[in-house]
């Protein structure tokens, strides 16, 4: 019987191994950042381009556009380790599941997330966002963003190796990221009416922590349930 | 205590005693709802602002409760599945599903056709309008990845760990919304204070309540025996059942 | 098997840890007071921001209504009863709009201090009564004797804010 | 005592009743092959014993103690490859074995390289798996069997593909975990040339008609 590693050793060989994994499949990561810049794009097309509307409803609009553009790279969180068999020796390891799932959410955050934070400035620019909104965009996206790939877990986990997978996460978890959303696009809204944005900053770090520590045991659980579909 | 608890948990005793129970739950919720209407609508005296329209109050006040209610019970019945394994949990819960989202539904319909008189239009952003909304939209989400699981066992697992996941968001979500946007007015009714209305106004709006719940307990048995009887087709309790019922 | 408790016991900690910073994070949120609602008085204070899309909520003063006769522009003043702030708008109220009775509006405030409404949504308490008790309330308080409407509507108004 | 006990175990999938009331135990020093005709329940039986499934009743024990009580250092004892043998097209070999060893079985690369060498993809050791032949990406999967110390391995088909000479070098490597106290449940379609340690655990056929069963039982 072999000793157990310890929970930071295998922590970053999940990130190391998820990371080259990603890298080695880069074309498939800028999906998900065109997507996000073309669903932008397409509210001063379909909505208005009048400077005054942008300027005012930019930031929900960068928002919901990062919301999607998250949704829609949740379904390879799980599925493709599910379809070659690597999720059962996942689940399998004496090490706890839970630091597992954690290390996986994180380097799904690294390959989506940030990059839609990086992109962020082009697009309030676009937006019309003035510099200090533009900031406080990115800030609020750095806070949002992790809990909306944590909470994404969970759904990517239910749904994992079912052949509606795809449709039905967004069924399962767009509920859940209403307030992330309310409260990061309600953030640079504040700012530019003039008001005290800390309150709003530490519910969404609030929502980040809980996401943090509680969604990795629901997903773990929840990749437990799902292993019996095949 | 062990014993008690298994017996509680086995289908074959819920059927028994649910059947027992059904038709005192559908007569009462029968007598109630319709003592409720005639109450509410003929007999409880006009308000001095919104004149009629208020009386949508009897079947909003009701469903409204209920949504939630469904989903608290829900929650429970998730934890007991998830953590005793008791398979009439899960019964219960795909039972319940639909019927949430059916009062859910009715919620927010007769909220708006309430709010076009009172506040001057349908639909508002408001914060208990919204929760309400997404109440429904974790209702469908429920439901859906109760149908997309083939297997039963994993598709009651799965759904329970949504349930109890949407659990913890609720009060976020409400919370959220309320600080967003509020034009709702408070609960009318709260068990700690005494109704801010005369008694000719709330007793009849009790009575509905207790009306509706009735008629969801009464339903929730029915939809739940059906379920009992598909999963335990091949028991031999169900087997003798059906030969005495197809043999009368 | 000790490794395995251990690391156990490490999870735990970190999840207890990171719901103690979620729940003092939300704590000093509370304190900050978030609002996207203003009152009259906090708007008399030019404490809401000019220009922009705001909400507000308070009573309709008694007596401050005035229609115009040609338009539909309809003038009014709403109060928290510590600040009241008038209050501009062109279009049909809804049928609950009165004087004394709790109102959203919806709009920009101009540089002469008035809230020019794109809407204006009435808003019902939780106090219903039958025609007969409200008059019977008015015609006391008419007389001085009982207080109802201002301590109710004053409820209303606070159970807005968080 | 035997390392893992059997007990009762009932299973039913889509309203088939896969198998019922199995009970049997793996001592050390046994290799166990499951047998029965396609849609008996072998894979299921098998995913049920490595810990991946959950909607079955009756009891299993690792070393005397309840599976649930004990359930880290059962995993920490199983080596499983299943079906799917869980290797990464666009990993090399080595890049899968290092990230299977992480989790399971720490090991240096050099280990690493000399079990890829035993199951004949040296050379191999840098190519991506994709565009492995079937049989090769098999391998690597079989080369976490040079690898791992673990007393009990769970092998669900994991000859197919091979070619003889290396079903022959894995049932050398099968009957030494025997000789060695360690222990195998295997399925698999290939005739095992394995003297002495080898039982048989055969599966019925597909029920076709579903039993009755007492209510207790569904409980």
């Amino acid at each position: 019987m072999s000793m157990p590693q310890s929970i930071s050793s295998v922590f970053m060989a999940i990130l190391r191994r998820d990371m080259l994994l990603a890298f080695r499949r880069r074309q498939d990561l800028a999906n998900p950042l065109v997507f996000f810049v073309i669903a932008v794009s397409l509210f001063p097309l379909g909505v208005s381009p009048e400077k005054s509307f942008l300027a005012e409803a930019g930031a929900g609009i960068v928002w919901v556009a990062a919301l999607l553009a998250t949704l829609l790279s949740l379904d390879g969180l799980f599925r493709s380790d599910f379809e070659d068999g690597s999720l059962e020796q996942l689940v399998l390891s004496p090490s706890p599941l839970y630091a597992i799932v954690l290390a996986k959410i994180l380097v799904h955050w690294l390959v989506t997330g940030l990059p839609l934070i990086l992109l962020s400035p082009i697009l309030g620019l676009m937006m019309y966002l003035s510099s200090d909104q533009i900031v406080l965009l990115g800030l609020t996206l750095l806070l949002g963003t992790p809990v909306l790939s944590l909470v994404g877990a969970i759904g990517a986990a239910l749904t994992v190796g079912l052949r509606v997978g795809g449709v039905l996460i967004s069924l399962l978890v767009l509920p859940l990221y209403i307030p992330v959303l309310i409260f990061g696009a309600g953030t640079v809204n504040a700012a530019a009416s003039g008001l005290s944005v800390a309150g709003y900053l530490a519910l969404l770090g609030a929502f980040f922590m809980l996401a943090l520590v509680l969604a990795p045991l629901a997903a773990a659980a929840a990749l437990r349930i799902s292993m019996t579909n095949s | 205590m062990k014993v008690w608890f298994y017996r509680l948990g086995s289908p074959k005793w819920f059927y028994d005693i649910a059947g027992r129970c059904l038709p005192w739950l559908a007569w009462s919720a029968l007598l109630l709802i319709a003592i409720g209407t005639v109450w509410g609508l003929v007999f409880a005296p006009a308000d001095y602002q919104q004149g009629n329209s208020f009386r949508i109050m009897y079947i909003h006040v009701p469903t409204a409760f209920l949504a939630q209610s469904c989903y608290l019970m829900m929650a429970v019945a998730a934890v007991i599945s998830l953590v005793w394994k008791m398979k009439l949990c899960d019964l219960v819960i795909v039972a319940a599903a639909p019927l949430g989202a059916a009062f859910t539904f009715l919620a927010l319909f007769t909220g708006a056709v309430w709010g076009k008189p009172t506040w001057g239009t349908w639909w508002v952003w408001d914060a208990r309008l919204t929760a309400m909304l997404i109440l429904l939209f974790l209702y469908f989400g429920v439901i859906a990845l109760q149908h997309a699981i083939q297997d039963k066992v994993a598709s009651a697992r799965a759904t329970a760990v949504l349930i109890l996941v949407g659990v913890v968001n609720i009060p976020i979500i409400k919370y959220s919304v309320e600080w967003w946007n509020t034009l709702h007015q408070p609960p009318s009714f709260k068990l700690t204070e005494k109704p801010a209305m005369p008694s000719e106004m709330w007793l009849p709006l009790l009575v509905m309540v207790l009306g509706f719940y009735c008629f969801f307990a009464a339903v929730l048995f029915m939809r739940t025996r059906n379920e009992i009887l598909d999963r335990e087709r091949r028991t031999k309790w169900v087997r003798e059942l059906v030969q005495k019922v197809s043999s009368r | 098997m000790k490794a395995h408790r251990k690391q156990r016991l490490f999870i735990v900690l970190f999840i207890v840890a990171g719901v103690s910073i979620a729940v003092s994070l939300a704590l000093f949120a509370l304190s900050e007071n978030i609002n996207l609602f203003y009152n009259p008085s906090q708007i008399a204070a030019g404490e809401a921001p000019q220009g922009q899309r705001i909400r507000a909520g308070g009573m309709v003063v008694d007596g401050s209504v005035k229609r115009d006769q040609q338009t539909l522009e309809v003038l009014f003043e709403i109060t928290d009863y510590q600040a009241s702030i008038p209050i501009s708008y062109t279009g049909i109220l809804p049928d609950l709009f009165r004087e004394g009775q709790g109102i959203v509006a919806l709009g920009r405030i101009n540089e002469q201090g008035v809230l020019i409404a794109e809407e204006v949504l009435a808003k019902h308490d939780e106090n219903y009564m039958p025609p007969e008790v409200a008059e019977a309330l008015q015609k006391a308080e008419a007389a001085g004797k009982a207080h109802f409407k201002p301590t109710a509507a004053d409820s209303a108004v606070v159970t807005q804010e968080p | 005592m035997a390392l893992l006990r059997v007990e009762r175990l009932t299973c039913e999938r889509d309203d088939r009743i896969l198998f019922q009331d199995l009970s049997f135990e793996v001592g050390s020093g046994e290799v166990i092959q499951i047998e029965g005709p396609n849609g008996a329940g072998k894979t299921t039986l098998l995913k049920i014993l490595g810990g991946l499934l959950q909607n079955w009743e009756g009891e299993l024990y690792w070393k005397g103690q309840p599976m649930s009580e004990v359930r880290s250092e059962f995993l920490a004892s199983l080596l499983y490859i299943g079906h799917k043998p869980g290797v990464k097209a666009v990993l090399s070999p080595l890049e899968n074995l290092r990230a299977w060893s992480a989790l399971h079985e720490p090991a240096t690369d050099d280990k690493l390289m000399a079990a890829l060498a035993r199951v004949r993809l040296a050379g191999y050791e840098y190519v991506p798996c994709g565009s492995l032949s079937a049989g090769q990406q098999r391998r690597v999967a079989l080369a976490r069997l040079y690898l791992s110390q673990a007393p009990l391995w769970v092998l669900d088909e994991a000859f197919t593909a091979i070619d003889r000479s290396g079903v022959e070098q894995l049932e050398a490597l099968l009957a030494n975990k025997a000789q060695r106290g360690g222990a195998v449940i295997m399925t698999t379609h290939h005739a095992l040339n394995l003297p002495g340690a080898l039982r048989k655990i055969r599966l019925g056929k597909a029920q076709e008609a579903p039993e009755v069963l007492e209510e207790e039982d569904l409980l």
